[in-house]
């Protein structure tokens, strides 16, 4: 779907160091969204063309609110593109593709553990939601840099969902110190629960969702992992956003983070650095 | 006033107007379909194929650049036979005319997906792409040597029933030769441009940013030279032109027609936004209403007059 | 930490930095004294001047593009004998290197101009701009030949002491080729890239719309062939590069650097913001502390070791 | 010089429909500018760079404060560049060069007529200004596509000066019908002045201030010429802007609009359309 999004919030999140924004838009967008999915938006007032930046950005739906037509997105200020899409003034209008690829799925039951490196937090929210209101038991593992980053991208509102955080950062300032992925081995070895009766997803940088597959492979929890890969035309059609899985006859394929993922299982996942 | 005439008909080849997609940037058709209505292109160009399926280049595979865009995706595809299997059913359907772009790395690729692919396919065309190295002659480009392209194309029309489009690559000293060789070839139209070969480097890496090092520019940053080419191309050789590199606009199609394009075909310009070929299409109409020409055909080459 | 060492020196030319001007768009160095002070640049290349003075094309002559600048002047220029008594005198006590800028129509204005241009007149260099057509030869470019650049270059060597820089035309099949043949010329060495052949259709005059129809794309759009064309060159030929085509900023600077560019030139960047080329140099000084780098010119080619 | 102006007026000037603006900046080229030149604008917010448009604009010098070092500049939205400087909002930085050019002349006495077709009136303003402070009588013919525009593009302030104005307008709606230039050999004709104590400066359409310098001529009136061209560089470097002037050997001569001009002696300006 191909929309003009209303600007209707677009603020700082937390501290103005972290470069983070909210951006909500009103549109239709938000009927037929999954967490797990992202839209392409064009980083200028659709108004006046300019061809530089030329192309839209892919940034995750991080809140869904169907019943008011908007959409929420979370972003870093990153490059130039960022840049100018954080200048967007609330009443401007903004050019969206969305919702695009396939998002993360939910068990029937159990339990749904998520795994966050940095602002990869930022799709799991709207997931954690759907696994809550589908009466799933729902557990955070969330690292980041340091205390000022977890708490300007959304840690309140993760506190007020009522699940267990389990909480990292690089510098001890909040958490736990060290990496996120150690902390839910932790929790792993010392679990009851059975690797069938739990499953994970994650997001955040490569290494980490890597590292993190592994983990739970090795506890028989299945795990989905959301990729990030530059995008042309974020529908499938160009093949710049590949990515490699092994299928079950163990041979190499490749597949469009764009249309088939972003979300793929983690087994799946081919992590060499860019193949 | 009496509605503009916008079909448009060269070469054999029947268009319901001269909106065309570009190979490589619109897939086989299907994917762009939630976005903008086929039926109301005039055709589409699937991606390029090749005899055996290509995973194509490493990532990255694209890079932004001013008002551009680089890509090496290496010609990732499913190959010949899985393309007849599974896409070209599918693409039969398809309610706009498509063209074919086969790619190879040697005469014998090219002749063997041209044999495969004739009238009967249901394809409008066969677009030739010659910008691959010719692997048995030491990797020069067929795109950039005439007499390999002459030949690549002679073979292919030998072959195959369907209008032979040849797609010329702006990377050359002389693109009015490249044209002219094409003709001799026996070519029937000629796609104009292919992307030029740029690259980018990562500052912060120090590396080239593309895993393939260089790369395809294309997108409104090369539009210029491409002009420039179908300008050049058309005063020199009688072969029907589709202009393509860098249309983003109306403004920007008329003015490939206006240098002598027959037809026009959008690539990176559906990633910006995918209604552009339909935008196009209108400003085109309303153009050509303003000025009382009764065909859009009539636009073509204009600018030579003055 | 000691501070990087900006100062550059290559072919017998010693530069305060590696930071130019481009041919062209900085005129004789007078022009931009108000906007940017001259003794913080690295050198200036003046305007291109040819034996007898030209009045260049008729106006429009520039066209702008996406991220780009066509433009179509025409070498228009004062003459030799005016450059000498008018110009040269003021060029001496620039504060900064001035290279000056030949061009020709046969091989004898180039060797009159180089002549003329020694040692004892002040200047640091002999840029040739190779991409003019070659009267006697039917037009064919000196810079799109490789053996008419050769003997260019070889004629303009033997006629003058100070060091030879060839400049390239980027609108050839292969650059190594060209960079090949001058290096046999004798050129001391290269610049690249020259202008991108191009143009723009006024569609609502329904005519090209500079005067003279075609003309030279520069400015960011070109970048990315730009820098393809320095990365080739530099992999190929051992002959030190100023790089140039679309530097805007010091993180084009830098690419181009990590290129293979032991010096970079910017021209269209100027009239983007005349202070481009301090922003450069003060960009490129932290980069290099960053890294804890001693010298620039340990940037030159870093990103071939990858 | 190269200045950061700051937007403290921008507005819309009369009749929307005649998508003309009033920017006013605040900086110090109010300090040296003169009637006639101009200056070179960039047409997006400083801050964030884009190359799409890439260029700056010429936009003459309308008003010059140098008590409030403000300048301001009318213009009109013609094309994509000037779409984009009219988004700048009040508080604003834009990059501006100036002030450039060679500006008019004033004489030391006697009569000034200025001859304005169009938009082509802006910066005949502060001349007329400059020329009033200075003792000198002046007179305006002016003319334009009707009454909304001549009223949208400054009437009022023109009344307020309280000098002779002589309007015309294509479809009569205000002054008299037709052209500029008839009106004021009508009073040439009449006149008692002669054409050594009247002195002229004309600006709008080539082909207007073409017939104003042949008209002029035949009254032994001289006159001054503000002429456009495509700009580069805008101050001298890249011979982009030329004009061709006849020498007094009448030899044929290129002379830059940016830095020779934007005014010349009417006499001296070859009219031919492109060389
Ligand atoms: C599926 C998906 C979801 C994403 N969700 C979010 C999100 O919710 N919040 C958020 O802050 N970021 C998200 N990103 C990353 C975001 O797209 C990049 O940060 C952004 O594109 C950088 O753009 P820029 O203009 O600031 O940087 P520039 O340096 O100007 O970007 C240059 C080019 O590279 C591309 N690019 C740069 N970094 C990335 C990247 N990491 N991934 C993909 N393309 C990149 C840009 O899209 C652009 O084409 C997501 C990326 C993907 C692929
Ligand atoms: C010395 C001088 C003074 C001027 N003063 C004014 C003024 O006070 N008010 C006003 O409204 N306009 C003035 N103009 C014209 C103004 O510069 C153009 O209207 C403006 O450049 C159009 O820009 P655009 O981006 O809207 O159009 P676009 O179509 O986007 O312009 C494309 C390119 O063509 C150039 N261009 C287009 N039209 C003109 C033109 N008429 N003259 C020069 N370059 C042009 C642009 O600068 C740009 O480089 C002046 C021009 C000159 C040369
Ligand atoms: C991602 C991408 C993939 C492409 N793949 C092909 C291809 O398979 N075959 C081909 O002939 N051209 C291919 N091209 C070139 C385009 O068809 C077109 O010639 C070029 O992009 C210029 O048009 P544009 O500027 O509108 O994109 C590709 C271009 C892009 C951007
Ligand atoms: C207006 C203009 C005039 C130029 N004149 C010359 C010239 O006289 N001689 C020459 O060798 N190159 C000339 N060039 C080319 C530039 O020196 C430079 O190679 C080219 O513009 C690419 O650099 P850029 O993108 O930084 O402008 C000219 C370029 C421009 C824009
Ligand atoms: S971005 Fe084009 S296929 Fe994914
Ligand atoms: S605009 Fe460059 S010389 Fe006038």
């Amino acid at each position: 779907m191909l929309t003009e999004g209303q600007v209707v919030v677009h603020e700082s999140l937390g501290d103005e160091e972290q470069r983070l924004r909210r951006l909500v838009l009103k549109g239709p967008i938000a009927r037929t969204a999954h967490a797990g999915q992202f839209v392409a938006i064009q980083v200028q007032d659709s108004s006046i063309s300019s061809f530089d930046p030329l192309l839209r950005r892919p940034i995750s739906i991080a809140g869904i609110s169907s019943e008011r037509d908007e959409i929420t997105l979370l972003y870093r200020i990153q490059g130039r593109g960022t840049e100018i899409l954080a200048r967007a003034k609330c009443g401007e209008r903004l050019s969206v593709m969305g919702p695009l690829g396939k998002g993360f799925s939910l068990p029937e039951k159990g339990e749904l553990w998520l795994v966050a490196g940095g602002i990869g937090i930022f799709p799991l929210y709207p997931l954690a939601q759907s696994a809550l209101a589908q009466g799933l038991t729902v557990r955070l593992f969330w690292g980041g840099e340091n205390k000022s980053f977890l708490e300007s991208a959304g840690l309140s509102s993760w506190k007020a969902l009522g699940i267990p955080l389990h909480l990292s950062t690089l510098d001890g300032s909040l958490g736990q110190t060290g990496l996120v992925t150690e902390q839910a081995q932790e929790l792993l070895k010392k679990s009851s629960a059975s690797g069938g009766q739990i499953r994970a997803a994650t997001c955040g940088p490569k290494k980490m969702m890597q590292a993190a597959t592994e983990l739970f492979k090795n506890y028989k929890v299945s795990v989905e992992v959301s990729l990030e890969e530059r995008m042309g035309c974020a529908v499938g059609a160009c093949l710049g956003c590949v990515c490699t899985l092994v299928d079950e006859a163990g041979v190499l394929i490749h597949r469009k983070v764009c249309q088939d993922g972003p979300v793929f299982r983690g087994e799946e996942v081919v992590w060499n650095e860019s193949c | 006033m009496s509605p503009v005439n916008l079909s448009t008909q060269f070469a054999g080849i029947k268009l319901r107007n001269p909106i065309l997609t570009c190979s490589g940037t619109y897939g086989f058709g299907e994917e762009y379909v939630a976005y903008c209505p086929l039926e109301a292109l005039g055709g589409i160009t699937l991606k390029g194929i090749t005899p055996l399926p290509r995973l194509g280049n490493p990532v990255p595979r694209l890079a932004e650049t001013p008002a551009g865009l680089l890509n090496a995706v290496g010609l990732e595809n499913p190959g010949l036979e899985e393309f007849l299997k599974s896409y070209l059913p599918k693409v039969r359907k398809l309610p706009t005319a498509a063209i074919a772009n086969i790619s190879g790395f040697s005469l014998e690729d090219y002749v063997l997906l041209a044999r495969a692919l004739q009238k009967d396919s249901g394809l409008a065309a066969l677009e030739v792409n010659i910008s691959c190295p010719n692997v048995k002659h030491g990797g020069m480009h067929f795109g950039t040597d005439p007499q390999s392209a002459q030949e690549v194309i002679a073979a292919v029309k030998a072959v195959t029933d369907l209008p032979v489009i040849a797609k010329l690559s702006p990377n050359v000293t002389d693109i009015v030769g490249m044209a002219r060789a094409v003709q001799l070839g026996g070519a029937d139209a000629l796609s104009l441009i292919n992307t030029l070969l740029g690259m980018h480097i990562d500052i912060n890496q120090q590396r080239p940013v593309l895993a393939n090092t260089f790369g395809g520019l294309s997108g409104p940053a090369i539009r210029p030279v491409a002009v420039r080419m179908v300008w050049q191309v058309f005063q020199a050789v009688d072969l029907p032109i589709i202009g393509m590199g860098g249309i983003t606009t109306w403004q920007d199609a008329v003015e490939f027609m206006l240098a002598g394009a027959t037809a026009v075909s959008i690539g990176t310009g559906n990633f910006v936004n995918p209604l552009v070929p339909l935008e196009i299409l209108q400003g085109i109409q309303d153009y050509c209403e303003k000025r009382g020409l009764a065909s859009v055909h009539d636009l073509v080459g204009l600018a030579h007059r003055a």
